[in-house]
């Protein structure tokens, strides 16, 4: 928005009424509700989100969790944008603060010129610092009156959906529409005071108090496809339905539960189960079981309970079955910052099990990756029956996006196990190819039933302690996965193609990574990404694309480590042993800001 | 597409289930290791009971006894320590056609993997778990196990065990298995009827077996052993003939009776101290399957992911 | 051996009965026992190894461990030298064979013009094989003889003690005292058999059949210290004693089991306690039980195990809690072998757990250092509040070595925990200070009581999801592995201080890569070795010693990963990203040979 | 050098511990969650017994009720998620004058705690657990625990729960805890009672306390509360005074009848269950302790590791 000149000037606020304005065009807007959680401002922005979504706008949204047990503090923000929106904004254009503490801690946040727009019931705003445009509206009082005081507070964030809607001039057809589909099922009075709330915003004359109203230019983007609107958890919930995973079982952990509580109740319309087993341990093992019956399965939850995975996802490594491990990362060490983001696991995620246990890692980059990122794991899995990481995180688990509509008749696996009858002399381990396990229910047609196992053994799945069979099998477990290398497409490079600088991110930082090197290209800079999905084994190749650039610098939200680098760094300057390679990283539990990176990272 | 469509056509001819076709590697225990009885005991019931093949599945945690999958010729997994249960459970979630039994010992069953035994008993997982206790530690020579009985001299213990033990059948009863027994690895028939018994139900059924670990623990059971001297002592199961003598014996579905009976000092009952009926977590999460696609009466995979993006735009 | 010249010419059988005759004088003997395990033949190797010990000798031994259950073939080789001995040998100058199939395996180890001492009442060896010198004794019906059958097999190895011990002239009356030390408090009649059995086999007129007899020449190494001759897990046992380690807990696992085994039976004569807890992720809570409570706490496993630790280590390192993690490495993954040797849980130990967990990790490079690597842990847990891993492996954990009587007056620790009140004011986690915790019991004089906690803290030890902290905590839990880094001494280079090749190794490898250094001198290479102790973090200015040579190699036991580096190799490239950083790795589960190292590392 | 040594001189001037002197952060649950009411109970018990305040240490896993420490001012830890049980068993036995509390929930120390729990009662290690049992996991936002009701409607079973939920009363007497009691944290005289009674008892004391979450299963114990309209039945313990009522009244020591009143269907019984006189492992590892001492007639530990190198020579 910075860049279109509409609501730039620093107005003063006015009280010429002046009914209807005629509205500016807008191309990008960054709007910050500040309240508390109890005040359901998720739920607003949830309905902005859900509106560009059908706008065919592009959306993302970002939002902080209390970590207290009781609500507190959070906010919500939402990004809309006519043309890409690649991260949910370094400031705001337009912030709701709902009270005192809400506008203290967040009109920093708020660009000059932009609008506060706050709860004249609950608090007076500093009117001598005109570097902003002031709108108060007594939501609470009106809010009460609207509803007629029955749902106190409830009903205050329905209430400011409406203003932002007369605001923005948003379609309130669509709107209401959205808000009957939320609320519908709940009785009748539910739903009829949330659109007498919004109707109550809506037609509150908010023209008095604005020197403008906005409206978004028509999105440029033609998709043939619809939008669909959600957050990581649920993207990567149904990608893993869509890759035919169709049994699992977790524990509880956040920010992982939302992935689980989606799948318990998903998956018996599939005629599968997800199981919430006592512990992590019985949960991964509960996977495995399902795994090896046949069935492809998933486990997951964040940092902690990864940890107690540990054994059981080794034991996979060594009886080759496959497995599907998501861990959607928040803040470490130990119970560390349950609430808040870091990319602190990737190292345990590669090197966390005991002995030579080889497994694959892949990071989702945006929401929408999510979705995808989850089929490319089952992919993997089936074909060279491993153990995968799916590593996501705590911002794209709670963050809003709006993409294409999968087309699910194209991506849809059908995961029916092979129960087929074996004919004779097949061995559970052959050395030269790789492990196809048999599943209980097929048929040997010699007589001879395999067992799988955690012991060192030989093609035939015999316990063995043979100096060479044991050589042999480990060479056997570590081929699939450089094969699986050579196979991986190098990603393509953002920007620049070549030059000064290459920017190299993995998992969620993909969207502000992407925005610095825009902003860099436009300031004359020869800066380029790439951003890695494939993490460990890394796709062959990539020295070509470090050749093309005089630094790399992998920008990561964890540690520097003892030596200096991040976990990504670390691993890639084991894997290319260049000089060449630094790292950028910061460790205070939040997203990256453009900024951030900008000044951080392209100094 | 339902799972149950995976379960494959039984094919038509089938050579009949003999020992030999049941039986895989030679047993790597030592000589007179009390496990052989069991095993000897499992391939029997498999021989009496015919079951398709490919259906029998053999699992265990890590010990001596549980290294029982490799001696028995059938879809097997030797899985890590302590966790089989679920493991187990899992595979008989998924794929209920199949024969589900596992085997280990009380170091695997009782001390590390004491939690998932609780927890596949009150989810009353439909699988038949053997637990070999040998009192002791086998594989890894002679440390104290949960059901080492006080004053056992072990190599953890070296002036004899202090830890008050486990006791199997309290802790089952109490966590909510429906099916509970206990036999002797000395008593061969005992051991197959309580088998046979435990496959037949429909449950969370788990036999402590004692089984004599002769290199560690040798003549821990002789207690229960007639041919050393011991007493066998036979639990009598209510025959329901309302004969005078019937008062007197067990109602297997009276919990504190069965709770009382466990309370028997040291060797102790043999039988089922305990065999109700109660749903299955495997017929309960099929009845939520089965409600949950009638709703969508039936629809396809690709329909109903394509309803919920429906609803996300 | 092969250096002298005795024993080197091929003689075939002779019956000439010599009744005595004159004794070579040897530097170096290797000798492999070869039978089956229940034949104590590693009571025999541990007699020997004891009375070398006694003699000033050095000595070193190795032994395999069955992987059935049940017992089976297994070997225990004992290698005495009047010089150095680094390695338990490449080749056996005498080969004891008690069965077929221990001639049959092992055979081809005895190197040409060794001497093969065989059960005649078992086997005939191929006479026609003319390059060994055959003794063939009936050990079987001679010991029976002697015993008056009773004890059937039982005593066969302490009649061929008897017999090696007329064969190499050893002090027979410091074995017979050995034997009543070791059969002592069992009943009389069992040391009497045992006595009985060595007198018949030292009696037997070997003479007639051999054509010398041998003697060591009395070892030059004038040490003031008498020897103590044990294994490494009761080195490293002893060694936290020494370090003031007083309580622990762990659960049985091979090869860990003997430590606590020892500890259990040992922390009570000095107050404490060890508790055998019912799974590993009890142990390890236990251990920082104790810990907290004041008494720095050991705990341990091998892989499996510690990677059920792997969260509770976690929390070790974020509430800042000392801790002893003792990992006595097997072959892996998952239940792997049992009863080889691996040195592959090296980047669990530094990587294993979620989020930015710094911890230090140790290894030990022989028996003796098991002792002192066990109070170098101790110092630093201390010293910095954290939990330290020390790695072993089975091979160390078996072999037994005689090494210098350690200074206890010197080296051991009065761990008493410190309770004086603290004064005003004290921080439970200062940002500019090393955490120094108040244990439990301990009068805090401003009334306020700590709570150490796994959740991000400030330094009062309250939860925070502040983002500034989280930064200045992370920064302070990483900084204090920076300054250990600093103070570490970078470790001496062991032959050529410069030139062409520098071998690099760490834990039980350091016998077999210095044995291989100084033949390739020989031989006339310019090489190097530089073996590490402190692999994580490593010692500040190791750079410096890696410019001195053209290649650096480093070899372990391990595999080649992906990308073609063993464990320690991609640490060092990862921190050095020097390209000639080499890796030679291998994955038999058996220890290195010399031999190996020369043609794999060196060719 | 033997670890008592370690204990410090208690300091001559000592004013009262007030319920300031033990109060420390403001609590971080939601308004009126039944936690509070346990606190306050704490705080009583506090006050009351006048401890050392140097020897009060409070411990916890995690959840909503685990962050139970923050709230006391005296030493303590914030563990990980279902391991609090050792962690307290530790410090129990290697600093027997520190008096040992802790503090959990029910997912915290039935569901994933569950075993350590089993195998701390068994051993019998000396300190005094308070499981805050609100059926349901708080902290996480209202998924199902060990102890949810069938049909209680949660994030992981919106259908409702349908896994036979655990009895913690029986589960606690079949592994052997020596005392075994359960309250409400409506009535916080009667928490108040039982803390103490738990403190005082020598052993693994362990009380089920019914503490409501407000937030996501209201009423849950309302059945339990007087106020509510429910009813809360105190077991009558013996007072052995041979009248005739004593016939009817509950014999604490009694295993089997302690067991049956566990058997009474919701809300149940509060008040002790069970109660018996069992060494701890803290006295038998201090007897071992002692003896291996005297037999080394209290050698320094220098002498002592010298000799064991004498033998090794
Ligand atoms: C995680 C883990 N911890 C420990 C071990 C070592 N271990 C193998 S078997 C076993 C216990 C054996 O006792 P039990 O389960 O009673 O079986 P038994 O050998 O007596 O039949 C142990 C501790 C292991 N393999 N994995
Ligand atoms: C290893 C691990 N797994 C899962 C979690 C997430 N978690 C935190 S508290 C909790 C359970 C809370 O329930 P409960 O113990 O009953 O305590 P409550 O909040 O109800 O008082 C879970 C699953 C965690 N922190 N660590
Ligand atoms: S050690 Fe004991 S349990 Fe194991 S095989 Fe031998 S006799 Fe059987
Ligand atoms: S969520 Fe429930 S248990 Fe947690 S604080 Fe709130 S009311 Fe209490
Ligand atoms: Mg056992
Ligand atoms: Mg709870």
């Amino acid at each position: 928005m910075s860049s279109s000149p509409v609501l730039s000037e620093s107005a003063t606020p006015t009280s010429a009424g002046r009914a209807d304005l005629r509205p500016e065009h807008i191309r990008d807007a960054v709007i910050r509700l500040a309240g508390n959680s109890q005040d359901g401002i998720q739920t607003v922005g949830a309905f902005l989100a859900r509106l560009a979504g059908r706008s065919a706008q592009e959306v993302m949204t970002y939002m902080t969790i209390p970590s207290t047990i009781s609500g507190g503090p959070s906010i919500f923000q939402v990004r809309i944008g006519s043309g890409e929106v690649l991260s949910a904004g370094d400031e705001a254009d337009f912030l709701v603060a709902f009270y005192q503490h809400s506008y203290d801690d967040h009109i920093y946040f708020l660009r000059e010129g932009g609008v506060l727009l706050y709860d004249s019931d609950q608090f007076q705003p500093n009117l001598e610092d005109k570097r902003f445009v002031y709108v108060g509206v007594p939501i609470t009082g009106l809010t009460v009156e609207a509803l007629g005081g029955t749902a106190k507070d409830k009903g205050k964030n329905i209430f400011v959906l409406g203003l932002l809607a007369s605001i923005f001039r948003l379609n309130s057809d669509k709107l209401k529409a959205l808000i009957r589909e939320r609320f519908g099922g709940k009785d009748e009075s539910v739903v009829n005071t949330a659109i007498t709330a919004f109707q109550a915003g809506y037609a509150y004359p908010v023209g008095n108090v604005l020197t403008h109203l906005y409206e978004f230019e028509p999105s440029p983007r033609k998709s043939e496809r619809a939008q669909v609107t959600m957050d990581g958890n649920q993207a990567l919930a149904y990608g893993l339905i869509a890759a035919g995973v169709r049994y699992g079982a977790g524990y509880p952990i956040t920010p992982w539960s939302s992935v689980m509580e989606i799948l318990r109740s998903e998956f018996p319309k599939y005629g599968g189960l997800f199981v919430q087993a006592e512990d992590e341990l019985a949960s991964v093992s509960l996977a495995l079981g399902f795994s090896y019956s046949g069935w492809l399965a998933v486990t997951g939850s964040a940092g902690p309970g990864i940890s107690l995975k540990a054994e059981a996802i080794g034991w996979a490594s060594m009886a080759e079955i496959p497995l599907i491990v998501v861990n959607v990362q928040r803040g470490g060490p130990s119970t560390g910052l349950p609430t808040n983001v870091e990319q602190s696991d990737l190292h345990q995620a590669v090197f966390g099990g005991h002995g030579d246990s080889p497994r694959v890692v892949l990071a989702a980059a945006n929401v929408e990756d999510c979705f995808y990122i989850a089929i490319e794991a089952a992919r993997i899995a089936r074909k060279y029956s491993t153990p995968v990481f799916i590593l996501s995180d705590s911002s794209l688990a709670t963050r809003i996006e709006a993409f294409d509509e999968p087309n699910l008749s194209e991506v849809m696996v059908d995961p029916k196990p092979d129960l087929s009858p074996r004919p004779p002399g097949v061995k559970p381990y052959p050395l030269e190819q790789i492990t196809r396990h048999a599943p209980p229910g097929t048929r040997m047609l010699d007589g001879k039933y395999p067992v799988v196992t955690g012991l060192e053994h030989d093609e035939m799945g015999h316990p063995t302690a043979s100096a060479r069979l044991h050589s042999a099998m480990t060479a056997k477990r570590r081929k699939k996965y450089q094969q699986l290398a050579d196979e991986l497409p190098v990603p393509p490079v953002h920007g620049a193609q070549e030059g000064e600088t290459l920017l190299i991110g993995w998992g969620s930082t993909y969207g502000p990574i992407s925005e610095a090197v825009n902003q860099a290209r436009n300031r004359g800079e020869s800066v380029g990404s790439l951003h890695l999905r494939h993490l460990h084994p890394l796709p062959t190749g990539l020295e070509a694309v470090f050749d093309r650039f005089k630094r790399i610098m992998v920008v990561e939200m964890n540690d520097q480590g003892l030596y200096g680098y991040g976990q990504l760094a670390t691993l890639l300057r084991a894997r290319f042993c260049s000089p060449k390679i630094e790292s950028f990283t910061k460790t205070d539990g939040l997203t990256f800001r453009v900024r951030e990176i900008l000044e951080g990272a392209l100094k | 597409m339902n799972p149950l469509d995976a379960v494959p056509p039984v094919a038509p001819e089938r050579e009949k289930l003999t020992k030999k076709a049941v039986t895989a590697d030679h047993p790597t225990w030592c000589p007179a290791c009390g496990d052989f009885a069991v095993l000897a005991s499992f391939y029997k019931v498999l021989e009496k009971r015919q079951l398709p093949h490919e259906n029998i599945v053999t699992l265990a945690g890590i010990g001596c006894s549980s290294r029982f999958p490799y001696f028995v010729n059938s879809h097997g997994a030797h899985f890590i320590h302590g966790r089989s249960v679920p493991l187990a459970s899992a595979i008989s979630l998924a794929r209920p056609e199949l024969h589900v039994f596992l085997f280990g010992g009380d170091g695997d069953g009782l001390s590390i993997g004491g939690n998932h035994l609780d927890h596949g008993a009150r989810k009353n997982v439909n699988l038949t778990y053997v637990i070999m206790d040998n009192f002791v530690y086998g594989l890894t020579k002679k440390q104290t196990s949960p059901t080492s009985p006080i004053g056992y001299k072990s190599k953890t213990d070296p002036t004899g065990v202090i830890d008050h033990p486990v006791n199997p059948i309290k802790k089952l009863i109490a966590a909510g298995a429906t099916f509970v027994a206990r036999t002797h690895a000395a008593q061969v028939n005992h051991m197959i009827q309580m088998i046979e018994r435990a496959m037949d139900h429909n449950g969370f059924s788990v036999i402590e077996c004692l089984s004599e670990c002769i290199e560690f623990f040798p003549g821990a059971f002789d207690a229960g052993n007639p041919r050393k001297g011991g007493e066998f002592k036979v639990i009598e199961e209510k025959k329901w003939d309302d004969s005078p003598e019937d008062e007197a014996r067990h109602d297997v579905t009276d919990e504190i009776a069965a709770y009382r009976l466990a309370d028997t000092a040291f060797p102790g009952l043999f039988g089922v101290f305990y065999e109700i009926d109660r749903p299955t977590k495997n017929a309960l999460e099929q009845k939520w399957v089965e409600s949950s696609r009638a709703k969508l009466n039936h629809a396809s995979d690709v329909e109903i992911l394509q309803k919920t993006f429906d609803r996300m735009k």
